[in-house]
């Protein structure tokens, strides 16, 4: 891998004809919905980018994420481009180990300081250093060491966003997101489990071309994330119907009606799995029957159940009237009680109006 | 002189009388009451109905302002009974009755005047000893045989 | 310590709160729509007489003595107990401008039985020495004379006399097992005594066995007015005490819209037991002789007539149909007000307004709704079942300067009686 | 505490801790009406104040041509935000799903464009009502702060449940908590104030009803 080649002319050393790269640039700018004449700024940046380097750190994960990545079925323009990318460390790609390993790390670092590319997933234990470490270096010294000479930082997968299922509670390694630790580096959370390949690829995309994306308040490219599942579900007039399966298997399932009944969490979470959909645009977890998790949310694991719609109480609501409606007749009967001892004292007391007490005492 | 003995014949002659001059008669019954009651515009009226040259619409406001005397003198619920207003407040009804049109009421104007003097009488005689109604009765039957006979 | 005094006010209301009274307070919205059924409001656009707003100090007191919340804000010092200058204020609202005539009850969207509250709160007002000082002496007479208007037995048999002469047979005075004992108001004694000739031709013609009772002759019952129950109790008790020396079958109550609701609806609880005998008002008894076909008239009135619903008779009392049925009997051109029979508009005089000279002025402006109602009928004479209605409308139409006669149901029937007694007949 | 936790508190425990005392409330505000008690009438009735009581409560929602025609805004406005807030609480799919999830009964809903479109219909007119309160003498007069906080807490889940199902401004599971955060304000509230006349307009035309029909009169 020679690190002084730019992207375009690793391309073509691959055989990618001048036209099959620009399809490649038209197809990721339409999908950043970019109007059609970036192609060209998109063809010329990637082009003349130098190939960056590339660390990706993995921390508590559960490689999910680099398998989106890979997607070892097929090979495809994303993984192409990872090819051409400097990726200088990937304890799970990469062939060397140990010291080997390490060294390359420390090297990419020492080279490319302050203009590498930081990738992490897998979310990162604060709870005690031993729960994570690699090559006996804690998570949180290794995130803390390579980031310092980070350019930018992006948080692959719901773990390194927003703490993923290690953090779901009783989290017990104290497992954090990267934006918890990082504070002074931009990060890009790319959450999702796992994100979608096409979004990963896209993101580093955008990010090589045109730098930081722009990034909702919780740090994740609009342009994949500004939407969410329910406004553009294929379901959607179904819900606006109000036609909804009820169970799994029951005539509305059959029917391709809104799984809202069952628990659907589109209405409540940002991705692009509607529009994008998986394995090259096959199908989506609702397209499939099943409702959405809301995976690309912080804490969906703790949401109150996947199989519950996100709105209804989670308490047991009954019980709850029943004690309330107990405690009330308690106290009502006391306050009856009350009442009607003071009534009746006034009953008692009741001194015979006649004619003469019609008057007040000095009136008269 | 023609000898009336009870209601039913004082009565039956009455009505056998034409409109006009059962007018007249009623005014005399009034008349007959008239110091029981202390409101000048009962006497107005009663002047007016025993005028037999009296126009219908001097008898319409005449019945007007006796309607207004009605209102003026009824009793006021719940207010103390005072028996001798009382009297006068039936005084303007006979008033009243004597300057109304024909078919108004049962028994025609005079029977009606006659009626309505007796009560007043009788109202006098609530609080005092002597039995004016009594009184009254024979007067009245006295006025119509003079009547008849002149 | 006797007189009236604050504190028994505050425990009169304290008495007369119950589970209703404490149900439409807590149900009430402040929606306004039942000043728009008060005719002290559409005539003057007071809102002061909103009429659920003429309860507010039996609302406070239920409030603090029967709810946890108001209690708890009374102890913090959030309320302030009801004081006596409080119950000033409300005097002319639950007084003068309320003839308990009920309209408010039946337009109310959450149903509050508004002037059912308005009865209990005046036991607090009149316990407390704020009654009108025309409705104390109207009750002091009716206790101490037996007549509000202070008619003794004397002035009565007076009446009877004279209505004997002209009818020409005798009324049957303390008649021990007759069917019925009928008693009078004073204002028909007084103003209207001809009633007693009409009830006597009828009862004759249709043969029915009734008398009248010289220790209690006085149907109305000014207690429920001012609203004292004890005093009430007293009146209705004479009643009962007369019904059941002369071993009646029934009582029938005058041409009074309150002396029916007193004697037929108030007068048990009143007395704390149900009676041995039925109650009727004149109407019903009338009605019941047609039904049975004992009634029988002839002559149709040409005139264009209307009826006024005396508001306890027809909205409070329930009897609305038999004036229809038997003002039918007699005349050719009957013509309903709008909104009439339960939902007829009050003429502005009763629940003792009538009685209270300081309410004289609201009173007669009161009349303009029923002014209105005519005007939208003009009829040529107007045909009612109270006294004191007919009062209050003779002197608003005078007021009004509209010449429209205002005749007595029982006494146009009377002169349509077909059988020998009648005025035709009586030459024979 | 992020957006989930926040609406995860809101659904669960303070959900349950509102009905709890909404539920309570209630009770105990009935009991202490109704332990209050009533005489019995010794007079004879004419007719049933059962039936009378029954039927008041149906027949107080109609009032006659005379009534309708001088209070015919407080009728329209009243009956336009009543129906329109029962419809969009009981005839919204995910509102049915609270009230299955609450309750196990559940019954088919509205398409949520009409029910959000109800939504809107019943807010303005609140807000109507709310106008009119504020100009009309009668209730000017007449309204005090429980009245006004009344309207507010009426029209505020509405508000809130608008602004959750259109997700405007923050991420939804917070605009969801703040919209069960408001109605859970109602259920607290509900109880102590005039917002009680869900549950005593019944008892009150059962009364008036009871109390005209013994006497034979339809009130």
């Amino acid at each position: 891998m020679k690190n002084d080649q730019t992207l375009g002319e690793i391309l073509r050393d691959q055989g990618i004809s001048r036209r099959g790269f620009l399809k490649f640039c038209a197809a990721t700018a339409s999908l950043l919905a970019l109007p059609p004449g970036s192609v060209t700024a998109i063809a010329a940046a990637l082009e003349s980018a130098r190939r960056p380097s590339v660390i990706w750190l993995s921390f508590q994960e559960c490689t999910g994420c680099t398998e989106s990545l890979t997607r070892s079925d097929a090979a495809s323009i994303e993984d192409l481009i990872f090819n051409t990318i400097s990726l200088d460390y990937h304890h799970t790609l990469q062939a060397a180990s140990g010291t080997g390993a390490e060294d390359a790390r420390q090297s990419a670092m020492k080279e490319n300081w302050g203009k590498y590319l930081l990738v992490v997933d897998g979310s990162i234990p604060t709870g005690n250093p031993g729960f994570s470490t690699i090559a006996g270096i804690s998570n949180v010294d290794m995130l803390m060491e390579v980031a310092a000479g980070a350019a930018a930082i992006v948080a692959v997968g719901s773990c390194a966003s927003f703490g993923g299922i290690p953090h779901a509670s009783p989290n017990p390694t104290g497992a954090v997101s990267v934006a918890d630790l990082i504070s002074d580096k931009p990060v890009i959370n790319v959450p999702g489990c796992p994100p979608i390949p096409v979004v990963i690829a896209g993101v580093l995309t955008q990010f090589l071309t045109f730098g930081i994306p722009e990034l909702d308040e919780l740090h994740r490219p609009m342009a994949f994330y500004g939407k969410s599942i329910h406004d553009r579900c294929y379901r959607r007039p179904f819900y606006d119907k109000g036609l909804f399966a009820e169970t799994f298997d029951d005539e509305g399932a059959r029917k391709g009606w809104c799984l809202y009944k069952l628990g659907c969490k589109g209405p409540t979470t940002y991705n692009a799995c509607a529009t994008t959909k998986w394995n090259e645009g096959t199908s989506f977890p609702i397209q499939s029957g099943h409702p959405c998790l809301g995976c690309s949310q912080p804490d969906f694991w703790d949401a109150g159940g996947f199989y519950q719609a996100l709105s209804i109480p989670t308490g047991d609501i009954s019980r709850a009237a029943v004690y309330g409606a107990g405690a009330g007749i308690a106290a009502g009967a006391l306050m009856g009680a009350l009442n009607r001892g003071r009534k009746s004292h006034a009953v008692r007391v009741h001194k015979k109006v006649t004619i003469d007490d019609l008057e007040k005492e000095h009136e008269k | 002189m023609t000898e009336i003995r009870n209601d039913t014949e004082f009565r039956q002659k009455l009505e056998s009388l034409d409109h006009a001059r059962q007018r007249i008669l009623a005014a005399r019954f009034v008349e007959n009451v008239l110091p029981f009651c202390n409101d000048e515009r009962v006497s107005r009226i009663v002047k007016i109905a025993s005028d037999p040259h009296a126009s219908a619409d001097e008898l319409a406001t005449a019945l007007r302002t006796a309607k207004a005397a009605i209102i003026d003198s009824h009793a006021r619920c719940g207010a103390e009974c005072d028996w001798k207003d009382q009297a006068g407040y039936f005084v303007a009804r006979a008033a009243a009755a004597a300057v109304s049109p024909a078919g108004q009421s049962a028994g025609g104007p005079a029977w009606q005047a006659a009626m309505g003097s007796r009560m007043a009488a009788t109202c006098r005689s609530i609080d005092s000893t002597e039995d004016n109604a009594g009184q009254a009765k024979m007067q009245q039957y006295l006025i119509l045989s003079e009547f008849l006979t002149s | 310590m006797s007189g009236a005094s604050l504190e028994r006010g505050i425990n009169a209301l304290k008495e007369q709160i119950d589970a209703p009274t404490a149900t439409f307070f807590s149900a009430c919205v402040h929606c306004g729509m039942c000043a728009e059924a008060c005719l002290f409001f559409t005539e003057t656009g007071d809102p002061k007489y909103t009429p659920i707003h003429k309860l507010e100090p039996m609302r406070k007191v239920w409030h603090q003595e029967y709810t946890f919340w108001g209690k708890f804000a009374r102890i913090l010092g959030l309320s302030k107990p009801l004081t006596d200058a409080e119950l000033t204020e409300w005097e002319t609202l639950v007084y003068d401008s309320c003839t308990l005539c009920g309209r408010c009850s039946m337009v109310c969207p959450v149903g509050n039985d508004i002037a059912y509250m308005i009865r209990k709160m005046r036991e607090g007002m009149a316990a407390s020495g704020h009654a009108p000082a025309g409705m104390i002496g109207a009750t002091r007479r009716a206790v101490t004379i037996g007549s509000p208007m202070g008619v003794k037995l004397p002035a009565l048999e007076a009446q009877i006399r004279h209505t004997e002469e002209e009818i020409g047979f005798a009324i049957p005075v303390d008649v021990v097992g007759a069917e019925y004992l009928c008693t009078l108001s004073s204002m028909e004694i007084m103003n209207f005594p001809e009633y007693i000739g009409a009830i006597a031709r009828i009862f004759h013609e249709t043969g029915v066995s009734w008398t009248i009772s010289s220790e209690a002759f006085e149907a109305t019952n000014s207690g429920i007015q001012i609203g004292v129950s004890d005093i009430a109790a007293e009146l209705v008790e004479r009643i009962v005490r007369a019904a059941e020396k002369l071993k009646v079958k029934a009582v029938i109550s005058p041409e009074c819209g309150h002396a029916y609701t007193a004697i037929r609806w108030e007068g048990p609880n009143l007395i704390g037991r149900p009676y041995p005998f039925k109650v009727f008002h004149i109407l019903e008894v009338l009605d019941d002789l047609r039904k049975t076909g004992k009634l029988h008239t002839t002559g149709k009135e040409s005139r264009r007539l209307t009826y006024h619903d005396p508001c306890q008779i027809s909205r409070r009392g329930g009897v609305f149909e038999q004036p229809r049925n038997l003002l039918n009997m007699v005349a050719e051109n009957f013509v309903e007000m709008p909104e009439n029979g339960i939902m007829n508009w009050c003429c502005g005089a009763g629940g003792g307004v009538s009685a209270n000279e300081r309410a004289d002025e609201l009173k007669m402006k009161a009349f303009r709704r029923k002014k209105a109602q005519l005007d939208a009928v003009a009829p040529d004479a107007v045909v009612s079942a109270c006294a004191n209605c007919r009062i209050q409308l003779e002197e608003g139409l005078e007021v009004n300067n509209m010449d429209i006669p205002v005749i007595s149901l029982t006494e146009t029937i009377a002169e349509h009686l077909a059988g020998e007694t009648s005025t035709e007949a009586r030459q024979s | 505490m992020t957006e989930t936790e926040f609406l995860l508190w809101a659904r669960g425990p303070a959900f349950q801790g509102a009905t709890v005392i909404f539920v309570l409330g209630v009770t105990f505000r009935l009991l202490e009406i109704l332990l209050l008690g009533r005489k019995p009438n010794l007079a004879e009735p004419r007719g049933s104040a059962m039936l009378g009581g029954l039927r008041t409560i149906v027949t107080r929602s109609f009032p006659d041509a005379g009534t309708h025609k001088r209070s015919a805004f407080t009728h329209y406005m009243g009956y336009i935000f009543h129906i329109g807030f029962f419809i969009t609480l009981l005839l919204y799919a995910p509102h049915i799903l609270v009230i299955e999830k609450a309750f196990g009964v559940s019954w088919p809903a509205l398409p949520t464009t009409v029910v959000d479109a109800t939504a809107v219909i019943t807010m303005i007119a609140l807000i109507a009502v709310l106008l009119h309160r504020l100009k009309d003498p009668v209730l000017r007069f007449l309204s005090n702060f429980q009245d006004y906080f009344a309207w507010f807490l009426t029209i505020l889940p509405l508000l809130t449940g608008y602004i959750a199902f259109h997700r405007v401004g923050l991420p939804p599971p917070a605009l969801i908590a703040i919209h069960i955060l408001s109605v859970e304000l109602l259920m607290v509230v509900f109880p102590f104030t005039k917002l009680m006349h869900a549950f005593t307009l019944f008892m009150a035309r059962w009364y008036n009803g009871a109390i005209a029909g013994y006497k034979g009169v339809n009130s």
